[in-house]
């Protein structure tokens, strides 16, 4: 392709002073990007860290030579194996994107089309450049569904995007990206919103997809543990400049620029909870609560049964974690102390009194004093709304003073500037907007604040301040928080008490000092061991440990531990009897039919 | 203003059979009818006189010429005595008698088959046969002039029993070849045509376009041959592009009737200034562009060969009309409004610039414009100011029997004068021609000076054609040779200039 | 920014749509008072005159002069049309918005209800609205009214029903907030853009009916006038190429393609 | 599922019928309200009040509205539209040529009108604020903005009388072969073709526009798939219900708005034969025509929510 130099080979992707403006509208055009420099080699791995905004995915696509609506690549020079990226015609573009380059998107979940079965999605590249016919696209496709330890390779290429979970369709995604056996592979942020015990099956399929098939990547990201497993090399983008670059360990370890020393910082686990809550009367009660979807089956039961039994007590004054993989129901549960999912059996009880399911039932005040703030910043603002409109009705509705000045008390709370009052939410970054998210609960003057998953789309410096807030406020105004995550450092840091559920049971209750010590139940001890860390073999540590391919799960048994099917440690009783829930001597509550001995 | 007729129909050459020519004409719609009753449309009458006949016709003069009646005869112009033509056959074949003429005009007395000329039937007491060719008729009343009623074309003969009018049976000069109301009609010659000087053309396609720019093009590029009612702003153009227009003074009228009965028009000086108010030569000039005769205010026209020639014209005066109105202390009263309708052809206009003119003098007039469909039902007649229109009556007689006796059922001013009537009694039995003219005479004014009706113009029918139909002449009868343009035209075949004059 | 809230309450009038809007309203109201002649008089004896001094735009059928009827028809188009059109989309829009947020019976009656609205000729229901309650122009605003608001309310049903189930939504509806509140205050200002899109388009359908309904005689009464019926009154003059078609046909086209990409523009940014 | 489809779409159609109903009663009330009968219309001028209360009798007009309704209404629910009170004969015989001729012509005019605005509105979709976009949308809005028989008499005017090319009127009776056909038919359906143009392509590039800026197109451009592919192979399927619902509303319009074209050319449809059959206040025929265009308006947009019903099952199936 190119000219080998006997000494240093080349770079195969080679951007130098590359810069990206955008234009929102009409208005006017803006730098997103400016003098980006870097160099990848051949079979090298280079990671893009950087906050939110910093334009990232801006460079990952200029790669491709494309820019997204109201972009524009305005400088520089781009050269992809060997091509001049910016110098091509539609048609040489056409035959080296996909080809030469792959694109693994962001958001796996809404980069396929919903109208298509995914096979079809999948083999497109190969067809669409000629690579192979039909057939063998198919065939190389199920191999690769292979590759990624997917379920039921030879079948699932006939399912819809929506019959898919996330973590599968961003392994699809990455079997679309290697059928054409590219030259380049672009993750962007493959992971983000995965679980991590998903994350870790992602992730140990494309290290294996790299193995065989030895591309060059770039990999964008803003979870530096994960660039420790993947990258070889790191350059650290803010504001749409380049901070610095150097490799992996040199960036992890010895950081030479202030702002990556502080993304290092902010990735290392740290308490941020030091005083013990007082013990009194719950402030939120839930107990043995039924939730489920569809019809009600004759018995009385949902037909399908989403959360099962799950009781938790909420004291006033502290914050309450509750973690569990995706889809194990931890949305559910918030929805429904929120009173917009209705529960089929169980009962809550807030401030001593009873808890209608249906909102509409539950007295003014009631809704006042228990705010839900939700897992998306962007779908929760009205985007047609300024910041401080958005803050203002509340004040307004809730009879609180709504003077300019309280609004900018409010979101001096949050620690937003007051210039940032008339703006639009989608004038805001991810973590501004999360702050809004956050003020317009605290302007409601809450006790209990619902958090579901908000730290999840930030990277560590924001999600950190995030969570350094939360502690604050909670000092400050005595707030209590519900806190849903599946990340575990962040649980850690912040949470008095933690509830573990998986498949919709609590399988696990504990208060943060237990969860330190022996015994945990087989699933938190799995969750544990997922959590990534900065160590550069951590990857192969726990691959190794708990073998590959762990995806193999069958359906729960109808009466017994629903953990059974994936549990290593499953016994007999597992698949029939519901398993007891015991009080080990560390005051965790775990249900499991082992004992704490063997737990420990 | 009545320029000559375009030179093409002036050309005399013999006429010819053959040749299918296609007409259109303005209105058209679902209520177009073969039921000589019941046709009361442009198209209708054009579409009847091709399959029908009359007992009489009506000449250019509007004389009553015998059709199939040969003779027409009363000696106290009560009863008269109808001796019909022989050799006379229906499309189906049947001979004409006596039986199918009295069907045909018993038929009219009957309210349930809705003949426009009901009122007229009424008027004869006895129909009944006198033999096979023989018929008596005898009136109410003595009229002299009963042979123009019977060239109604309403009056046409059908077979004896017709219920049915989905095909039309008559003796006419065409049989029906297809007909769809609001659509087209298709004529095929009569080959047992009992007049053999009565009809040219081998077929004829009656189509109606109400689109008037639709009419036009339709003419100017070849679609169809005839058009009725050219738009007088285009009779320039028309006759540019090589097409040639025909005029007819026709005595059709568009007038404002004021009622007597009720509001400001119980006021002789009101009615007075109003005529006044009316500015003639304007409303010939920018409406009809010339193509009208000026009307005083009664309604025959000018050509008519009863027509009082003595009467003063009236003319625009509104200071003479402003001085009446404040006399009559109409002029600063709020007044009932002005109604008019695309209905009556030109109505709106005349009420627009009448509102000006009034506005000019300080009087305040609202002009209503009212939907043409329903207007003859339910505004005409029924408002104290309102226009209406009038298309020329068989005859004097009939004008001043139907339109401003006391009991006449469309006396639209509501006029009572009982000198008129008597007037009117004399001379239906006046056998002296002269006479009779006299007695109309004086009828004239009356109505100039005493009925509530404003007559500002005649209207000119104006129709365009193709150089090569040969054979129409103007009829006062109304458009197209008084609607019976079909047994005249013939196709000059040698014309194939084809436009280019 | 928060200081000077009533310089940002001003804002809104620079905006191309305002403008043109106020533009052509102004032209409305004082094109009466600045027509050169009054609007029933005829000028002149020559009818489809061409441009001249003293008729800037020529004479009409009658020979009147065109500019004052035009300045006549433009004031009552514009104020007639917007009026409905105003009404309409308003009706429209809000009972579209409300049926997508309650759903149910509410919405399957009130769409049921429009679907049959809709599928009546307008012309029809013109025409018996103005035979029923009389000519005047209270009558015509309103008969134009519901005759374009079936239309606007299945436009703003549809783009609700996307709106009214995202989140923001939902936390509105937890706070408890009245029905009047989430349709005008939280759902409708993203939808705007849309729905000013349909706003112009139905306004064009307006001025349409107006001419259609004066042509039936139901309209305006004379000397009143609209831009439709003068480009019909004057149809005959376009074989002479006479202002007296043009130049209504054209101010119509001014008027609304104008406004509608103005609105276009509106939409596009948001 | 499919059972849970099928009982969405029964009470679908259903409720269309429910909204046919009323504009049945509604019709029938409101043309009875219109002042005037057909007697009246019938004698016009030469009405007499004891000519029109006799023919009012004996076509039982005479009768109270409620009881010539349930009369009519009984004879529809036996399949019998009743006769016509001007003409006498069948309804349904005098509604059946006009109503082919009409749907011949919407037929033609969809031919080519459809296929056009989903161009148009797809490439201004595509190019999407460019000058080839304002282009396209200034003029759609040109010629929807200009009344139609505007447009119809220009064209007249130069094709007919001008250049000789084509007839002035599109005369069903005067078509005997292919070229006259053609030539009868271009102008109307172009006349129609710009009215509903204008609209269709104008909704069908927000549609458009709606679907391109989804991430899951920018995903397909990054796969290296051309732009025609990626909008017959990805776009499309995912814009079909709500372009049928655009071309529905659209085509709805082709039956009864028409009368303007049907008049310019004298084309006898369906439209014309309504407003005259309100002129002449022949309520059989009037309900009739009302019934026609209501059921095709509620069998196009029925049909455009069974699409939009099937399409979104197909996405929901878990
Ligand atoms: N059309 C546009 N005009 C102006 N700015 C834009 C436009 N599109 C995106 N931007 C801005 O460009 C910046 C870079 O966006 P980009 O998506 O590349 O960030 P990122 O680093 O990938 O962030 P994230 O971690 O949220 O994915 C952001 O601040 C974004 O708001
Ligand atoms: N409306 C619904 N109808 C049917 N099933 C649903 C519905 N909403 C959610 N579910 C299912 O309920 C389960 C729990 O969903 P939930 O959103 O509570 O998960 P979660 O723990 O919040 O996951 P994540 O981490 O992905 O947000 C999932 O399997 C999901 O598929
Ligand atoms: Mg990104
Ligand atoms: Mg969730």
């Amino acid at each position: 392709m190119s000219l080998l130099h006997p000494t240093a080979p080349p770079p195969l992707i080679s951007v130098q002073n590359l810069s990206l403006t955008g234009r929102r509208g009409r208005g006017p055009e803006t730098p997103i990007v400016t003098n980006v420099s870097f160099n990848v080699a051949e079979g090298e791995m280079l990671a893009l860290i950087g906050e939110s905004g910093s334009g990232k995915t801006s460079i990952a696509l200029a790669l491709t030579g494309y820019a997204r609506q109201g972009c524009r690549i305005s400088g520089g020079t781009l050269r992809v194996a060997g091509h001049d990226v910016l110098h091509m015609n539609a048609r040489e573009l056409h035959a080296f994107r996909g080809m030469t380059i792959a694109y693994i998107a962001q958001n796996a979940g809404a980069a396929f089309n919903p109208a298509l079965p995914l096979m079809e999605q999948v083999i497109e590249p190969a067809l669409v450049h000629h690579i192979m016919p039909r057939k063998e696209a198919v065939e190389q496709a199920i191999a690769l569904f292979e590759l990624m330890a997917l379920p039921s390779p030879h079948t699932i290429g006939a399912r819809y995007p929506h019959e898919c979970s996330g973590g599968q369709l961003q392994r699809i995604m990455a079997a679309m990206a290697l059928i054409t056996e590219p030259e380049v592979v672009i993750f962007d942020e493959p992971t983000t919103a995965l679980d991590v015990t998903t994350q870790i099956e992602v992730l140990e399929a494309f290290r294996l997809a790299m193995r065989q098939c030895g591309f060059t990547g770039v990999y964008v990201t803003h979870d530096l543990a994960i660039v420790a497993q993947m990258a070889d090399r790191a350059v650290v983008l803010k504001n749409g400049t380049v901070q610095e670059e150097g490799s992996t360990g040199q960036i992890l370890t010895a950081p030479t620029q202030a702002y990556t020393q502080a993304l290092v910082a902010a990735s290392e686990p740290h308490t941020r909870n030091h005083d013990p809550v007082p013990a009194s009367a719950p402030l939120l009660d839930v107990r043995d609560i039924l939730v489920g979807y569809g019809g009600i089956t004759p018995e009385g039961r949902p037909v399908h049964t989403i959360l099962n039994q799950v009781s938790l007590p909420v004291l006033a004054g502290e914050t309450m974690g509750i973690i569990g993989e995706s889809g194990c129901g931890k949305s559910t549960l918030i929805r429904a102390i929120a009173g917009i999912q209705p529960w089929s059996a169980g009962s809550m009880m807030f401030e001593g009194q009873p808890l209608a399911a249906d909102i509409n039932l539950r007295s003014p005040q009631q809704r006042q004093h228990l705010q839900l703030v939700a897992q998306n910043a962007d779908l929760v603002l009205n985007p047609a709304m300024t910041v401080q409109a958005t803050l203002r009705r509340v004040l307004t509705f809730y009879g609180e003073d709504a003077s300019d000045n309280a609004i900018r008390h409010i979101l001096d709370m949050v620690r937003l500037p007051a210039a940032l009052a008339s703006r639009l939410p989608t004038q805001l970054s991810g973590g501004q907007k999360q702050r809004v998210n956050l003020a317009r609960a605290l302007a409601a003057r809450p006790r209990l604040v619902l958090c579901d998953e908000i730290t999840a789309a930030l990277d560590t410096v924001v999600a950190a301040a995030i969570l350094d807030l939360m502690m604050e406020l909670k000092r400050e105004l005595s707030l209590s928080w519900l806190f849903v995550t599946h990340n575990l450092h962040a649980l850690r840091s912040v949470c008095d008490h933690v509830a573990v559920l998986y498949a919709g049971h609590c399988v696990e209750f504990s208060t943060i000092t237990a969860l330190q010590t022996a015994p945990h139940h087989p699933y938190a001890r799995k969750l544990e061991a997922s959590v990534p860390e900065m160590r550069p073999d951590w990857l192969d540590g726990v691959i190794r440990q708990h073998g590959s391919k762990q995806d193999k799960a069958g359906p729960p048994p109808a009466n017994g531990c629903c953990y059974m099917p994936r549990c290593p440690m499953a016994i007999a009783a597992c698949t029939h009897t519901p398993p007891p829930v015991w009080q080990a001597p560390s005051n965790a509550f775990i249900a499991c039919h082992r004992t704490a001995q063997e737990l420990s | 203003t009545v320029s000559s007729n375009s030179v093409y129909s002036q050309t005399n050459s013999a006429p010819r059979h053959g040749g299918h020519v296609r007409a259109a004409s303005t209105t058209g719609s679902l209520s177009d009818t073969l039921d000589p009753a019941r046709q009361s449309m442009a198209t209708d009458y054009m579409r009847g006189n091709m399959f029908y006949d009359g007992l009489v016709t009506l000449d250019e003069t509007l004389t009553a010429r015998p059709a199939l009646a040969e003779s027409l005869e009363s000696t106290d112009f009560r009863t008269w005595h109808i001796r019909l033509r022989s050799g006379v056959y229906f499309h189906d074949g049947a001979p004409l008698t006596s039986a199918d003429v009295v069907y045909s005009i018993l038929r009219h007395k009957d309210p349930t088959v809705g003949s426009q000329v009901h009122y007229q039937a009424m008027a004869m007491r006895t129909i009944r046969a006198d033999g096979p060719l023989g018929v008596i008729i005898e009136l109410d009343t003595a009229n002299i002039t009963f042979p123009s009623v019977l060239g109604l074309t309403n009056f046409a003969i059908i077979r004896e029993g017709t219920t049915q009018f989905d095909k039309a049976n008559g003796t006419g000069p065409f049989t029906c070849a297809a007909f769809q109301p609001g659509v087209r009609s298709l004529a095929l010659r009569n080959a047992n045509f009992w007049n053999p000087g009565g009809v040219w053309v081998d077929s004829l396609e009656l189509i109606s376009i109400s689109d008037d720019m639709a009419r036009h093009n339709a003419l100017l590029s070849g679609d169809v041959d005839i058009i009725a009612a050219v738009d007088p702003r285009l009779v320039a153009l028309v006759r540019k592009r090589g097409l040639a227009v025909m005029e007819s003074p026709t005595g059709t009228y568009t007038n404002l009737a004021i009622r007597q009965d009720v509001g400001p028009g119980r006021n002789a000086d009101f009615i007075r200034a109003m005529k006044l108010l009316f500015n003639r030569e304007q409303m010939r000039d920018s409406i009809y562009l010339g193509y009208c005769r000026m009307g005083n205010d009664q309604p025959l026209p000018p050509e008519h060969r009863d027509f009082n020639t003595h009467l003063p014209q009236t003319r625009y005066d509104p200071e003479q009309a402003k001085f009446l109105l404040s006399r009559s202390g109409y002029l600063n009263q709020s007044l009932p409004p002005l109604i008019c309708s695309p209905a009556a052809n030109g109505s709106v206009e005349m009420a627009v610039l009448l509102q000006n003119d009034a506005r000019r003098i300080g009087l305040q007039l609202d002009v209503r414009r009212m939907p043409a469909d329903g207007y003859w039902s339910q505004s005409w007649m029924r408002f104290p100011m309102g226009f209406g229109n009038v298309n020329p009556r068989a005859s004097a007689d009939m004008t001043f029997a139907l339109s401003f006796a006391s009991t006449a059922p469309w006396n639209e001013s509501h006029w009572r004068n009982a000198q008129f009537d008597q007037l009117l009694v004399l001379s239906r039995s006046e056998p002296d021609e002269a006479k009779r003219r006299a007695l109309y005479d004086d009828m004239q004014t009356l109505i100039h000076t005493d009925a509530g009706i404003a007559i500002p113009t005649f209207i000119t029918s104006l129709d365009g054609y193709h150089p090569r139909i040969r054979g129409l002449r103007p009829r006062q009868g109304g458009q197209l040779m008084g609607y019976n343009f079909a047994r005249s035209i013939w196709v000059d075949e040698t014309d194939t200039a084809g436009g280019q004059p | 920014m928060m200081l000077s809230r009533p310089l940002h309450r001003l804002l809104p009038l620079r905006q191309t749509p305002v403008l043109l809007a106020l533009f052509w309203l102004l032209l409305a109201v004082t094109g009466p008072l600045i027509a050169p002649c009054p609007p029933g008089e005829v000028v002149s004896s020559t009818v489809f005159a061409p441009i001249s001094s003293t008729h800037l735009l020529g004479t009409d059928y009658l020979g009147r002069d065109v500019l004052t009827r035009l300045l006549f028809g433009t004031s009552s188009t514009v104020l007639l049309c917007a009026v409905a059109t105003v009404l309409a989309c308003g009706a429209g829009t809000f009972l579209g918005i409300m049926a997508a947020l309650k759903q149910g019976l509410t919405d399957t009656l009130l769409s049921r209800f429009m679907d049959g609205v809709i599928s009546i000729p307008s012309l029809l229901s013109g025409l018996v609205a103005v035979a029923t309650f009389g000519s005047s122009v209270p009558v015509l605003v309103l008969a134009m009214a519901c005759i374009y608001m079936p239309g606007s309310y299945r436009t703003s049903r549809m783009l609700a029903l996307s709106i009214v189930r995202k989140d923001f939504i939902l936390s509105a509806r937890m706070r408890g907030e009245k029905t009047g509140y989430l349709v005008l205050r939280e759902i409708l200002p993203n939808m705007t853009g849309p729905v000013l899109a349909d706003v112009g388009l139905r306004f064009i359908y307006a001025v349409r009916l107006l001419s259609n309904l004066s042509f039936l005689g139901v309209g305006l009464q004379p000397p009143q006038t609209d831009l439709g019926s003068l480009t019909r009154e004057n149809l005959l003059g376009l074989v002479y190429g006479a202002p007296a078609v043009i130049a209504p046909a054209l101010t119509i086209a001014i008027l609304t393609v104008g406004l509608n990409l103005a609105l276009d523009g509106k939409g596009q940014r948001q | 599922m499919t059972a849970r489809l099928g009982e969405a779409i029964a009470l679908r159609v259903g409720a269309s019928l429910v909204s046919l109903v009323f504009v049945v009663v509604a019709v029938f009330f409101i043309t009875s309200a219109l002042p005037g009968d057909v007697a009246e219309a019938l004698l016009g001028q030469a009405a007499t009040p004891d000519a029109i209360a006799a023919l009012r009798h004996s076509l039982r007009l005479d009768q109270p509205v409620l009881l010539r309704f349930a009369g009519w209404a009984g004879g529809l629910l036996r399949g019998d539209f009743g006769t016509s009170l001007v003409s006498h004969q069948p309804v349904l015989s005098m509604v059946h040529d006009r109503l082919l001729h009409s749907l011949l012509l919407a037929g033609i005019t969809t031919l080519f009108a459809v296929p056009a605005a989903l161009l148009l509105g797809t490439l201004s979709a595509i190019f999407r604020n460019t000058v080839f976009d304002r282009t396209i949308s200034l003029l759609t809005l040109c010629v929807v903005s200009v009344p139609e028989f505007l447009i119809a008499t220009l064209a007249v005017l130069v094709f007919a009388v001008e250049l000789h090319l084509l007839p002035a009127l599109a005369s069903i009776s005067d078509i005997h072969s292919i070229g006259s056909f053609l030539a009868a038919f271009s102008m109307p359906v172009a006349t129609l073709g710009c009215v509903i143009v204008g609209q269709m392509a104008r909704m069908t590039r927000a549609v458009m526009v709606n679907v391109l800026s989804s991430s899951w197109v920018e995903m397909a451009m990054l796969k290296g798939i051309s732009p025609a592919f990626i909008i017959l192979r990805h776009v499309l399927p995912n814009v079909i219900a709500p372009l049928f619902n655009v071309i529905a509303l659209s085509l709805s319009y082709l039956l009864g708005g028409v009368v303007i074209v049907e008049s310019v050319f004298h084309y006898p449809g369906i439209a014309s034969l309504m407003v005259d059959s309100v002129a002449s206040r022949d309520i059989p025929l009037v309900q009739t025509c009302a019934i026609i265009f209501c059921a095709a308006y509620l069998l196009l947009t029925t049909l455009a929510d069974i699409v939009a019903l099937c399409s979104s099952q197909e996405r929901t199936r878990a």
